[in-house]
C-alpha cells in the first residue's frame, strides 16, 4: 500500500490538480474531485472499489467533506479524500455516479451539514423532516429553546 | 424431498414442548413479583449519596465534579454556606433527576471521595413525572452498611483504601507534632486545607488493583 | 356410559311430557341438541383459545397464562370480559352496515355446522341424509363474509387481506371437496351417521392406501380452509398488520375469533368423522372416542402454528392446483378400482397407482421445490 | 300439536317474506355492496325454501355453488371494477309511469295463471335422496349432464388462454 | 431482476395501490417507514423513510467529554453495545495513541464475539417472526441470549447499555464465576445451534419462501458500499477482522463463511455458520486468556477524570467488523477535551441504500423479509 506522499505525487502526475497533505488525508480541490476519485476507483493499481464513509464537518473557513476509499480487490487501508466548499452556497461534486454507497451519506451530509452534491440522483433530506430549514449539526446552530446552553465545560 | 425438513421441524418443537416439562434449562421463565433472580453484584441502578454515621453529613463534600461529567446533566448540587456565607464542605441539596439519568455509572467512577454508587433498588415507580422522580438529598442518603450489603467486594476494597488513606492522614499528622509543635501547626494547617475544587494535578486514586479480592458472596 | 347423554335427554322429554302441555314438550324436545350445541360450542372456543396459548407456550419454553384461576383457567372469561368492555371502534369511512354485519354472517355458519357432526352413537342433533354436503355448503360461505369484512372496513391492509383469502379459500375448496368423495361413493350416502356406521370397530377409512392418502389432503385443505398457519394469509400478523380484521376491535373481534376456533373444532371433528372412524372405537364410549379424535387434530393443527413460517400466496397457490387437486383426481379413481376390481389383484393396482401418480407430481414440480446448498469459506486457515 | 303447525307455518312464510325483502332490497338499494350482500341473501332465502320442501340436496347445492362460488366472484367484480362499491348510483331512470303500467298487467297475467293451474296437491311430500338423484343423471340425464360437462371444460380453457394472454404480456 | 414495469393494458387498467407499510407496523424492526405502490401484490416502487429515530448523536458528542458519550454509543446500536463501545474506544485510542493491556484486548474480543452471537441469533429469531413463524424461533433465540446478556450484566453492570469499554482498556476485571460460564455457554451454544438448524435450515416453506428472494447481486454490494453479512452472502470475501487485523483477531484461526447467490436464505445462513465461527473463537480466547491488569495507567486516570483527556489536535477513523457491517468512528479533535466532530458509520444505515432495488418485482411478504434480511436497528440508522 503506497504511502500517501507517493499517492499524492503520483494523483498529482496523472489528473493533473495540485493536492495538499494533511495529516493523512489529501485536500483535493473539488473541481478536481470526480477525477481524482475516478481515477482511484478504475486504475489497477489502487481499485478503490468500496467508498466506506462520507463525512461532512463545519470549520470557520468553510464546509469539509471527507471521504474514506477503501480496496475490497486488494484489501488496502484507506485512501482518505478531503474538499472545501464554502459555507453559504457549498456545492461539491456527487460521487454516487461511481459509488451507489454515497448515496445516503452524501444525503445525510446534506442533511445535516447543508453541502450541496450537484449530480446525486435524489438530494432530498434523509433524518430531519422535511419542512426543518436549518442544519443542525453547523457550529452557529443551536436549538432556540434548549435551556441549558451548550459551553457547560 | 418435500415433507422431510417439515418433519424434521416438528419434531424440534416436540422434544422443545415435552421436555419443557422436566427439563429445568428449557424451561427459564422466573415468575418475577413471587420468585427473584439473585441480583448480580455489578448491576448498577439509579446512583445514591452514602453516609457513615449520621445522615447530617454525608461523604460528599459537594465538588461538583459528578455535576460536570454526568452525560445526561441531571445531578445539580448547590454548596451549603454556614452562617455568615462561608461555603462548608457539604452539599445543600443534592438532587438527581431520576427521569434523566440513564444510570451509566459514570458519576460513580469520576466521584474522587466515593461518595456515590449506584444502587441495586429497581422498583422505583412513581405517579408524578417530574416532582416526583426528582431525588432530593434526604431520599438519596443510604448508610454505609447498605452499600456493604449490596456490594461486598466493592465496599471492602473502597473500605480498605478509606482506611489507608486515614491512617496516611494520621500518621502524617502525628509525625509532624513529633517534629515541632510550630511546623506541626503549619503542617497541620496545610494538610487540613482540602484540595480545592478543581483538581489540576493527576488524582491521587491509585488504578483499581487488577486482581479483585476474593469474591465475599 | 357409551348412551350417557342419550339418557339425559329422554329423561328431559319424559320430564317435559308430565309437566308441561304437549305442545310445549315437543318444542322442549326439539331444543334439547340445540341448547347443548349453543353450550357445547362458545365453551370449546372458549378453552380451546386457552389450550392454544398453553400448548404454544410450552413449545416456546414458557408457561403460557397461568395467572388468572388455578393453572389459567379463568383466562378465556377474562378474554370474554375484556373482549366486551373494550372499546368497539368503526373506521369514519367503513361502510357502517356491513362492518357490523360481517362478524355476525361468519359466526353463524360455524355454529350451523355443529349440527351434522356425530358426537356419539346417535347422538347427533339433527341426521340430515346429506350431511357431509351441508358442511361443505356451510363452510363454503364463510369465504364470501370474509370478504365483506375485509371491503366493508376501507383500509388497504385488509384489501389485500380479503383478496388473498378469496383466492386460497377457492383454490383449496376444490380439493377439500373432492377429497371427501372417495368416502362418499364407498358409503354411497351423504349422512355422517351412514359414513361412521361404514367404519365398524378399527376399519376406518385412513387404514386403506386411498383413506391414508384422502386423509392428507383432507386436513391440509381443511387447516387451509380455517386460515390457519402454515395458510394463514389472509390475517397475516406480520404483512398486512391483521389482514381482514385489521379494524375489527371489541366484541366484533371477538366474533372473529369465536368463529375461527368453533372452525378449527368442526373442521377437524369433519375429518375424525369422514377418515378416522368418528365415534367408533374398542372400549371407551362413543362419545369420548369422538372428542380423542378430534382433539388430536386439533392438537396437530395448533403444533402446526408453532412449529411454520407462512406460505407465500403463488406458493401456495400452485401447491393446491399443481399438486392436491389433480392427486384427488386419481384419488377418486384408485378408491373406484380398490372395491371394483377382485381382492388381490385390486389392492396392488391402487398401491401401484397412488405411488406413481405422487412420484410424478413430485417430478412435475421439481422446479419449485428448494434444494439444500453447500457454502464454502474464505480464509479457511 | 295445531300450535306446532301455526309455528311451522308462520316460519315458512317468513322465510318467503325475507326471500322476497331481499330481492326488493337487490334491487332498490342504492349503495351497489349493500345490493349484491341483499342478493346472497335472497339466494339462501331460496335455500331455506329448498329445505322447507324437502329437498335438502337441492338447498345444499344452491348455497355451495351460489352462495360460495358465483355470489363471490359477483362481489369481486363489483369491487375490483373502477371502485364502484362506494359511490350510489341514481336508479330511477325517470320512466316510472310507463314500468308501473307493465308491472300491473304482468301481476294480473300471473294471477290468472296461477288461478286456472289444477295443483296437485298431495298430502306429503316424496323424501328425494341424493342417491336417486345421481343414478337418475347418469341414466336418463346422461345427454345433458355431459353436455354441461363439455360447456364447462370449454369455459375452463377460455378462461386459462385469457389469464395466460394477460400473463404473457406482464412478464416482458 | 425481474424488471416490472406497469403496463396500462387497453382494456382495463388496474390502479395502483400506494401503501405505507409505515413507521407503526408490526415488522419494520423499529420505527422506519417504507411508502410501496403496489400492482395487485407486486411491488412497482418503494421509498424507505427514515429519521423518526434521530437524536442527532452526533451533536450530543460534540458537546461532551470524549468519555461521556461513550454511554451514549450504547444507545446506537441497542442490541450490540459491547461493539459500539469496541468501535469506539479504537477510534480514540488511534486518535491519542493510546496501548492497550493484552489481557483487555482478550477481553474485548470475548464480549465483541458474545455480541455477534446475540445479534445473529435474534436476527434469525425475528427474520423467521417476519416470515410467520409465530414467535416459537424468537423466544428460542431469547432463552439462549439471556444467558449472554447474564454474563454481560455481570461484567458490566448492566444488560444491555452496558457501557464497559475505557480508553485503553476495560472499566473493570472479569468477576471469578464469567470465564467458567462461558466455557460452559461455549459447550452448550453449538448444540442450540444444531437444534435450530434442524429446525429451519431444512425446513421446506422456509427455503421456498427465502431462496431466490431479494437477490444481491455482487457489483451491486460492492459498489453500495453494504458490508457485514450481506456482503459476503453475496459472495465477496471481506471480513474487516480478517482484513485490518485490528485488535488481537490475528491470534485466533477461525474461518469466514461466503454463500453464492447473495439471496435471503444465504444471508439466514451465512449468520447460523458466522455464529459457529464465533464460537470458535471464544473457545480459544476463554483458553488464552493472560493475566495482568485490564486498563493502562494513562487510560484509568482519564477514566477517573474524563475531563483532563485532551488528545493532540489530528482525525482517526477506527472501524471494526460488527456483527452487522463495518462500524466506523470518524473522530476529529481540536486539542479541547470536547470532539470538534464525531461521525458513525453505521452499517445498517447504508445497507439500506439497496432496499428498493432487491424488493422490486417482488410481493409484499417478500419485502418485510428482504428488510429483515438486511438487519438493520433504527438507533443506528437513525442515530
Amino acid at each position: 500500500m503506497k504511502t500517501t506522499e507517493e499517492i499524492k505525487t503520483d494523483l498529482e502526475s496523472k489528473t493533473g490538480t495540485s493536492i495538499t497533505v494533511q495529516g493523512e488525508a489529501l485536500m483535493v480541490p473539488k473541481e478536481k474531485l470526480f477525477d481524482v476519485a475516478k481515477y482511484l476507483k478504475d486504475t489497477p493499481d489502487y481499485q478503490m472499489d468500496y467508498l466506506s464513509s462520507v463525512t461532512g464537518t463545519d470549520y470557520k473557513d468553510g464546509l469539509e467533506v471527507t471521504y474514506h476509499l477503501y480496496s475490497i480487490a486488494k484489501k488496502e487501508g484507506p485512501v482518505v479524500l478531503k474538499t472545501k466548499t464554502d459555507r453559504e452556497k457549498g456545492v461539491v461534486p456527487s460521487l454516487t455516479p461511481l459509488w451507489r454507497g454515497a448515496e445516503f451519506q452524501e444525503r445525510e451530509a446534506y442533511d445535516l451539514v447543508g453541502i450541496h452534491f450537484e449530480g446525486h440522483p435524489d438530494l432530498r433530506r434523509i433524518l430531519m423532516w422535511d419542512g426543518f430549514e436549518h442544519y443542525p449539526l453547523r457550529k452557529d446552530y443551536t436549538q432556540e429553546d434548549q435551556d441549558r446552553n451548550p459551553e457547560q465545560f | 424431498m418435500f415433507g422431510i425438513g417439515v418433519l424434521k421441524g416438528m419434531a424440534v418443537t416436540f422434544k422443545n414442548f415435552v421436555e419443557s416439562y422436566y427439563k429445568k434449562e428449557r424451561l427459564t421463565t422466573i415468575e418475577y413479583p413471587e420468585k427473584r433472580l439473585a441480583e448480580k453484584e455489578r448491576f448498577r441502578n439509579f446512583p445514591f449519596l452514602i453516609f457513615d454515621e449520621k445522615p447530617e453529613d454525608p461523604r460528599c463534600v459537594a465538588c461538583d465534579i459528578c455535576a460536570k461529567e454526568c452525560p445526561p446533566q441531571c445531578i445539580t448540587i448547590v454548596r451549603a454556606q454556614d452562617a455568615q456565607g462561608k461555603p462548608l464542605k457539604k452539599p445543600a441539596t443534592f438532587d438527581i433527576d431520576y427521569s434523566i439519568c440513564m444510570n451509566c455509572g459514570v458519576c460513580e467512577e469520576v466521584c474522587p471521595f466515593d461518595a456515590i454508587f449506584m444502587d441495586h433498588e429497581f422498583e422505583l415507580a412513581e405517579y408524578g413525572r417530574f416532582e416526583d422522580l426528582n431525588y432530593t438529598i434526604d431520599r438519596l442518603l443510604k448508610p454505609k452498611e447498605h452499600f456493604m450489603k449490596i456490594r461486598p467486594t466493592d465496599a471492602t476494597r473502597i473500605e480498605a483504601e478509606l482506611k489507608k488513606k486515614e491512617n496516611a492522614k494520621k500518621a502524617a499528622a502525628e509525625k509532624a507534632a513529633a517534629a515541632a509543635k510550630a511546623k506541626a501547626e503549619a503542617a497541620k494547617t496545610q494538610a487540613s486545607q482540602v484540595p480545592d475544587t478543581k483538581p489540576e494535578t493527576k488524582p491521587n486514586e491509585p488504578a483499581q488493583p487488577a486482581d479483585p479480592p476474593a469474591e465475599a458472596k | 356410559m357409551d348412551q350417557l347423554f342419550v339418557h339425559i335427554d329422554q329423561a328431559i322429554i319424559h320430564w317435559a311430557q308430565a309437566v308441561l302441555p304437549d305442545w310445549m314438550a315437543v318444542i322442549v324436545a326439539m331444543k334439547i341438541p340445540i341448547v347443548a350445541i349453543a353450550i357445547f360450542g362458545p365453551v370449546t372456543m372458549m378453552y380451546l383459545t386457552l389450550i392454544e396459548r398453553k400448548l404454544l407456550a410450552r413449545i416456546q419454553n414458557r408457561f403460557g397464562p397461568n395467572r388468572v384461576g388455578k393453572f389459567g383457567l379463568l383466562q378465556p372469561l377474562a378474554d370474554g370480559v375484556k373482549m366486551l368492555t373494550k372499546e368497539d371502534i368503526v373506521p369514519e369511512k367503513a361502510d357502517k352496515i356491513a362492518h357490523l354485519l360481517a362478524p355476525i354472517l361468519i359466526v353463524i355458519p360455524a355454529l350451523l355446522v355443529f349440527a351434522v357432526l356425530p358426537f356419539g352413537r346417535n347422538m347427533i342433533a339433527v341426521d340430515l341424509n346429506i350431511g357431509v354436503l351441508f358442511f361443505l355448503a356451510m363452510s363454503g360461505t364463510t369465504t364470501l363474509f370474509i370478504f365483506t369484512a375485509a371491503w366493508a372496513s376501507h383500509n388497504k391492509f385488509s384489501l389485500l387481506g380479503g383478496m388473498r383469502s378469496v383466492a386460497q379459500m377457492i383454490s383449496y375448496e376444490i380439493p377439500f371437496v373432492l377429497s371427501v368423495v372417495p368416502v362418499l361413493v364407498v358409503v354411497g350416502s351423504f349422512s355422517t351417521v351412514a359414513i361412521v356406521e361404514a367404519q365398524p370397530g378399527l376399519h376406518w377409512f385412513v387404514f386403506t392406501p386411498w383413506g391414508a392418502v384422502g386423509f392428507f389432503i383432507f386436513f391440509i385443505c381443511a387447516v387451509a380452509e380455517v386460515n390457519r398457519t402454515p395458510f394463514d394469509l389472509p390475517e397475516a400478523e406480520s404483512e398486512l398488520v391483521a389482514g381482514f380484521h385489521t379494524e375489527y376491535s371489541g366484541m366484533k373481534f371477538a366474533l372473529f375469533y369465536m368463529a375461527e376456533f368453533m372452525n378449527v373444532f368442526t373442521v377437524s371433528a369433519l375429518v375424525a368423522t369422514v377418515f378416522l372412524g368418528g365415534w367408533q372405537g374398542p372400549i371407551l364410549p362413543s362419545w369420548v372416542w369422538f372428542l380423542l379424535k378430534t382433539y388430536t387434530l386439533i392438537l396437530i393443527m395448533m403444533w402446526f402454528r408453532g412449529t411454520f413460517p407462512r406460505l407465500r400466496a403463488d406458493q401456495l397457490m400452485g401447491f393446491a392446483w399443481k399438486f392436491l387437486l389433480e392427486l384427488t383426481f386419481v384419488n377418486i379413481i384408485v378408491a373406484a378400482i380398490w372395491y371394483e376390481m377382485r381382492s388381490p389383484l385390486n389392492h396392488l393396482t391402487a398401491a401401484a397407482i397412488l405411488i406413481v401418480t405422487i412420484i410424478v407430481l413430485f417430478q412435475f414440480n421439481k422446479t419449485e421445490i428448494p434444494k439444500k446448498r453447500i457454502y464454502k469459506y474464505a480464509y479457511a486457515d | 300439536m295445531e300450535v306446532l303447525t301455526a309455528i311451522s307455518k308462520v316460519g315458512i312464510y317468513v322465510i318467503f317474506g325475507v326471500t322476497l325483502l331481499g330481492a326488493m332490497m337487490a334491487v332498490t338499494l342504492r349503495n351497489i355492496f349493500h345490493a349484491a350482500l341483499s342478493l346472497a341473501l335472497t339466494l339462501i332465502g331460496v335455500a331455506a325454501v329448498f329445505f322447507v320442501l324437502r329437498a335438502e340436496f337441492l338447498g345444499a347445492v344452491q348455497i355451495l355453488l351460489y352462495v360460495g362460488g358465483i355470489m363471490i366472484l359477483v362481489i369481486f367484480t363489483v369491487m375490483l371494477t373502477t371502485r364502484i362499491g362506494d359511490r350510489t348510483i341514481p336508479t330511477s331512470n325517470h320512466q316510472q309511469w310507463p314500468v308501473l303500467i307493465g308491472a300491473l298487467l304482468l301481476l294480473l297475467y300471473f294471477v290468472r295463471m296461477i288461478g286456472k293451474t289444477p295443483w296437485s296437491i298431495k298430502s306429503e311430500l316424496a323424501v328425494v335422496s341424493a342417491v336417486q338423484i345421481g343414478k337418475s343423471l347418469v341414466s336418463t340425464f346422461i345427454f345433458p349432464f355431459e353436455l354441461t360437462a363439455v360447456i364447462l371444460v370449454a369455459i375452463l380453457i377460455g378462461t386459462v388462454i385469457l389469464a395466460k394472454s394477460d400473463e404473457g404480456e406482464e412478464k416482458s | 431482476m425481474m424488471e416490472h414495469t406497469l403496463i396500462s393494458k387497453p382494456d382495463f387498467d388496474t390502479q395502483t395501490l400506494e401503501v405505507s407499510l409505515g413507521p407503526q407496523h408490526p415488522s419494520t424492526h423499529g420505527v422506519f417507514r417504507m411508502n410501496v405502490v403496489l400492482d395487485g401484490e407486486t411491488i412497482v416502487k418503494l421509498k424507505p423513510v427514515m429519521g423518526y429515530l434521530h437524536r442527532n448523536h452526533e451533536k450530543l458528542a460534540e458537546n461532551m467529554s470524549y468519555l461521556g458519550s461513550m454511554p451514549y454509543t450504547d444507545r446506537l446500536d441497542y442490541i450490540c453495545s459491547m461493539t459500539n463501545n469496541f468501535a469506539y474506544a479504537l477510534a480514540v485510542e488511534k486518535l491519542a495513541g493510546i496501548e492497550v493491556p493484552e489481557r483487555a484486548q482478550y477481553i474485548r474480543i470475548i464480549m465483541a464475539e458474545l455480541t455477534r452471537l446475540v445479534n445473529h441469533t435474534l436476527l434469525i429469531g425475528f427474520l423467521l417472526n417476519d416470515l410467520g413463524a409465530f414467535f416459537t424461533p424468537v423466544l428460542y433465540a431469547f432463552r439462549e441470549r439471556e444467558k449472554i446478556l447474564d454474563l454481560f450484566e455481570e461484567v458490566a453492570g448492566s444488560r444491555m447499555m452496558c457501557n464497559y469499554f475505557r480508553f485503553g482498556g476495560v472499566k473493570a476485571d472479569l468477576t471469578p464465576d464469567f470465564l467458567p460460564r462461558v466455557k460452559e455457554l461455549i459447550q452448550n451454544y453449538p448444540r442450540f445451534l444444531d437444534e435450530f438448524e434442524a429446525l429451519l435450515s431444512e425446513n421446506e416453506i422456509l427455503m421456498a419462501r427465502t431462496q431466490k428472494v431479494g437477490v444481491l447481486p455482487k457489483e451491486l454490494a460492492v459498489s453500495a458500499s453494504i458490508t457485514g453479512p450481506m456482503l459476503r452472502a453475496s459472495g465477496v470475501p471481506y471480513d474487516i477482522r480478517k482484513v485490518d487485523h485490528y485488535s488481537l483477531y490475528d491470534r485466533f484461526k477461525f474461518r469466514v463463511p461466503i454463500g453464492e447467490h447473495g439471496d435471503v436464505y444465504d444471508r439466514y445462513y451465512i449468520r447460523v455458520l458466522e455464529m459457529r465461527e464465533s464460537i470458535k473463537i471464544l473457545d480459544q480466547a476463554v483458553k488464552e486468556i493472560p493475566s495482568g491488569d485490564v486498563i493502562s495507567k494513562v487510560g484509568a486516570g482519564f477514566a477517573k477524570a474524563p475531563r483532563n483527556f485532551k488528545p493532540k489536535a489530528g482525525e482517526a477513523y477506527g472501524r471494526i467488523e460488527a456483527p452487522k457491517g463495518e462500524l466506523g468512528f470518524f473522530v476529529v479533535s481540536d486539542g479541547t477535551n470536547k470532539p470538534y466532530r464525531y461521525h458513525v458509520r453505521a452499517p445498517s444505515f447504508i445497507n439500506l441504500t439497496i432496499l428498493e432495488d432487491m424488493c422490486l418485482g417482488h410481493k409484499v411478504p417478500d419485502a418485510i423479509i428482504i428488510l429483515g434480511s438486511i438487519d438493520i436497528v433504527l438507533g443506528e440508522v437513525d442515530r
